[in-house]
């Protein structure tokens, strides 16, 4: 077990990670601009989505598909009730609301880096998890504000919320548009067109991973230190708030693996649906929220998810995970 | 030249679209956006450097010489910046017709 | 016939264009950032400069790559003195000569789209016709407005038209300087030089643009949505210019076919030169066109070369041109 | 500080050069030009999204104290901004002199 | 809406920790900052393309309705842009609350 | 030897620097987005270390290792040291200060052209020298700021510099960050980690390197046309800085061409280290410097810097050294 976690930790994606996190505790002044992170995201979530798209086409897409995705989906609707439900105790509603969300729903670098971990362990893993990450992207956006309108019924019916506007807003939202888009267009290419395109999605793909999370890295280490500053605006102790950003992924992590177990995935399978459930949002769901719940703070949600949860599932997450599969699928 | 109202607006970018919606709704006869600006305010730091947006502000620049519309834009932006944060700064000018 | 366009309709490329448009259509936030957009263009630019060169250097220059070029000029001023005879008679002088001068040019990247379509059907072509590009991407911008001062004496001299900078400025723009460059770099370019070089430019080619034709999705969709509301400001019915938009290129394309044919080019070189001749430029003439001819509605002309020409072109023209000018060889 | 008008420009980013071009030759002391704007106006919304900068903005500042050259700029880019549109703004304002 | 300052402050990109630190230490109620400037004056031109960013400028702009503070920022920019060049702007604004 | 420096001529980076500087000359609008400079130049950085991490693992770190980073060490503290003697007889002593810490740093990008260039010709290097172009990197602009202190003694008390504040900021500026983190994180790789990057760090990296130098064309051209409009502000005549552009470069290299083969160093690691004597700064220094000597005036030594030494390296300095280098050993 301790070999996973070192050899985890000594990956050269967290590698740079660690080295962009230390870069901004340190005020150096490394920085990638801003258009090139947003590019190296795109680049991650094209090429996820066309890789999973020709893995999905190599198999048949048979019942069992069709069943994780159910369930991945109905993981997506729940997991950010019970999430809603305690952490209203702690925080305003809004916050709550946006809290559940944003750990409802998944992030996609997360994940990805989960892939590059596999891959590098021979670990073989089905395309169809990406069409599941794809599908639990959404829902939780929708869920939490209907959660928080349930909870504050007067001050939702003064915002008038636009529920089409919302609705759009969650479905169509880059990254999903992104990854469904390039998974149908993997599904759909021809061999020899898919033979093309490999170089840039296949074997470019570690060496931008790494990149992209040396600029989380830096923005990351940056939110954490603003946090610390403004940790008075917040209504709550930044102790509570990081206790939350590692005990939600844990609690989801673990009823994601079980579900995985109960399911029988494949080793690879189960530990990548793990840690769909323990990841949260720092893209998408933020985004929404900006609009749809403007008065939940972005300082608290933004803050936990990209700071604490992100990092968390990387460095111990990852492997972790893959060890409690593991071990709950030989019991 | 004929004077006329510069209205400065700083909102996130997210709100970009919301922003231009109300523009075109109450009639203004026209803006400029800078996108990717950073700033510090009673909601803290805003980098303009991560990927979501949400810490990025952007600044509308609208040059308006009709009263009614001038207190539409004011009156359309403020529930905006008390939800969301922000400000919006009026001045005067005079505008070069040509 | 029918399994060309099915197989230019399924070609990853063109997959991605559509996903652009339909996110653009849907009002997703799905973005490229202007700077991304701009790398992906230039490397479009210099990796087909460098495989011209490359191919160009492999295979002897002959005369009968000369009257290629020759006949490549010609082109470029043919078609917009006849484009703009017609068309002058639909729209103000301006727009007319700027219309005239952006389809006399050419689109690198439907030129691009034809090379990659060519590979995925194993045919092969000339690297000459990446030199005939160039050639052709500059006298439209003179021509055009040679034929608008020929027309609107008056206005013309009013302007005072600097013709040195429009000369300069037409013969070094970007692209061109770019794309001639790149040829002459890939020409003199040692073999093992060379091989350093095309991991870079020919193994990333299809991936690059395909995220480029994402990009140009969602921005040929936005300025048709753009198009039809400021519909009443141009002096023509959108009707009229979408039908200029397809009618031009097909003109073009089956003047140029005949020219290819007659020339007794092979089937590669032939579609090349028809895409080179039905293809309008959207970067080069039109910031030309902005500096030379400023009373040129862009609406107009930019819109129909980006929203209309380039995705016919891509969608149906290169099969199309492809039939066409096989049929024509044949009889 | 002393006191000095602001003008501000916003023309089209293809016309970038030509402004710089004519405020060196009117001898305006300085200017400031902030790239990838974009806006909406009489001839339409400029996105600032396409490869080609047609429909990508510009803003130009400049602080200027002396009469005759601020008559200068203004004169000089009237014309452009009748050709190409854009809108070009004065103001008042103190020049913290160094 | 109450009346306030707009004070505008281009230096080099390169001083931009060194404006936020001053206007944190001042105690500027806030600022925005436009970054990626190009520009031109008395030490010539700073075209905003070499990868230093020496030769780039920023925007930064200030509203500020307190007597004292406006000094403070005042009297804290001059130094820095005797030094390194750059210009600063006050101006009248109404600033609305929300 | 001539044909060392034809073969560096037409090497294809070089020949698109060329491209960029006759672009830039000919007022061509040919350009490179800023954000997409930053990501090549960040990727190089990257792309370097990495390989020289890979290098450094393959090799055992023993005493001669050592003593090559000591020797660096000196040349990076003895090179400012003499230049600013020789300077401050003809610059004001804060431009002489911020000249000397120019020239006592390195330009990463020669350094990369140079293997680039050795890879080309088949000669090995080994990969400390990149561990030595890290460590010469910050100590130039330490020694810097103290000559100019020493020389000025009451206009930099007035000042009140900040000690703490210079010596992070030369440490930990963002290219020394990343050049050391990617060497440590080559270094720790697995073989396996380190073969899914190297398509990313090794098989782009000479196209990126021909795009990167493409800009850096542009920007060397214009600023040396800025350079003869301000010429006048500057108490020198471009002239004598021009000279200096160019003898600093052939003093530096002469005096680490000795020192390399006095040590014995085989002929790639011989040309690195000479190279990075001969190189100067114009990223690291002078942002460090308009910190810490805002007196001195960035038209002067950046403009030296990258107007001038950095094509005279590239374009002479590389075939000219290694012929040196080859021939001292010999004698
Ligand atoms: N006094 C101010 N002057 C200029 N910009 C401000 C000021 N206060 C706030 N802002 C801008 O508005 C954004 C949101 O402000 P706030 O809602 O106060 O956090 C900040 O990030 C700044 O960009
Ligand atoms: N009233 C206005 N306020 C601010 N910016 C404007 C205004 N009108 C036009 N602009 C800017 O000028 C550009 C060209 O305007 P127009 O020529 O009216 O289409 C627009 O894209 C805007 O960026
Ligand atoms: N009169 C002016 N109007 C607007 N911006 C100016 C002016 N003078 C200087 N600047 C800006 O300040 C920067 C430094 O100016 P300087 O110190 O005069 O070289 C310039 O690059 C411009 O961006
Ligand atoms: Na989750
Ligand atoms: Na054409
Ligand atoms: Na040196």
């Amino acid at each position: 077990m301790e070999s996973l976690f070192l050899s985890n930790l000594t990956a050269p994606p967290l590698l740079f990670f660690f080295l962009g996190a230390l870069a901004a505790f340190a005020r150096s002044d490394l920085e990638i601009p801003t258009q090139i992170g947003k590019f190296l995201s795109l680049y991650l979530l094209m090429a996820i989505g066309f890789k999973g798209g020709l893995a999905l086409s190599a198999s048949p897409l048979d019942a069992s598909v069709l069943r994780d995705l159910g369930v991945a989906l109905c993981l997506a609707v729940i997991v950010p009730i019970y999430a809603f439900c305690i952490i209203k105790r702690f925080t305003p509603a809004a916050d709550a609301a946006a809290i559940a969300a944003t750990y409802g729903s998944i992030s996609a670098v997360t994940f990805v880096t989960g892939t590059s971990y596999l891959d590098s362990l021979g670990v073989p893993w089905s395309g169809h998890l990406v069409a599941a990450m794809a599908l639990m992207e959404s829902p939780a956006i929708i869920i939490g504000i209907v959660l928080y309108q349930t909870a504050n019924r007067e001050d939702a019916d003064a915002v008038g919320l636009n529920w089409r506007a919302i609705g759009r807003e969650a479905c169509l939202n880059g990254s999903v548009v992104l990854i469904t888009g390039a998974l149908i267009i993997g599904y759909v290419a021809s061999p020899s067109a898919a033979a093309q395109i490999t170089p840039f999605t296949a074997d470019l793909f570690v060496g931008m991973l790494c990149l992209f999370l040396l600029d989380m890295g830096i923005v990351a280490a940056r939110r954490l230190q603003d946090l610390r500053k403004v940790g008075g605006q917040a209504q709550q102790s930044p102790g509570i708030l990081l206790l939350f950003a590692i005990a939600l992924p844990l609690v989801n992590a673990t009823i994601t693996a079980f579900v995985a177990v109960w399911l029988g995935l494949p080793e690879g399978d189960a530990l990548l649906l793990t840690l769909l459930g323990a990841s949260a949002s720092y893209i998408a769901v933020p985004a929404a929220m900006r609009l749809a719940l403007p008065q939940a703070n972005p300082s608290v949600y933004l803050s936990m998810s990209l700071a604490a949860t992100f990092p968390f599932n990387l460095l111990i997450g990852i492997p972790l995970y893959h060890q409690f599969t593991l071990w709950l699928a030989a019991t | 030249m004929k004077p006329c109202k510069r209205i400065e607006i700083v909102v996130e970018e997210a709100l970009t679209r919301r922003l231009e919606e109300l523009l075109e709704a109450v009639g203004a006869p026209g803006y400029t956006m800078l996108p990717r600006a950073s700033g510090n305010g009673d909601r803290g730091v805003r980098r303009g450097d991560d990927p979501t947006g949400t810490f990025t502000n952007c600044v509308f620049i609208i040059a308006c010489d009709d009263e009614a519309t001038i207190t539409a834009i004011i009156e359309g932006v403020r529930p905006l910046l008390q939800r969301s944060g922000g400000i919006c700064l009026v001045s005067d000018a005079m505008w070069v017709r040509h």
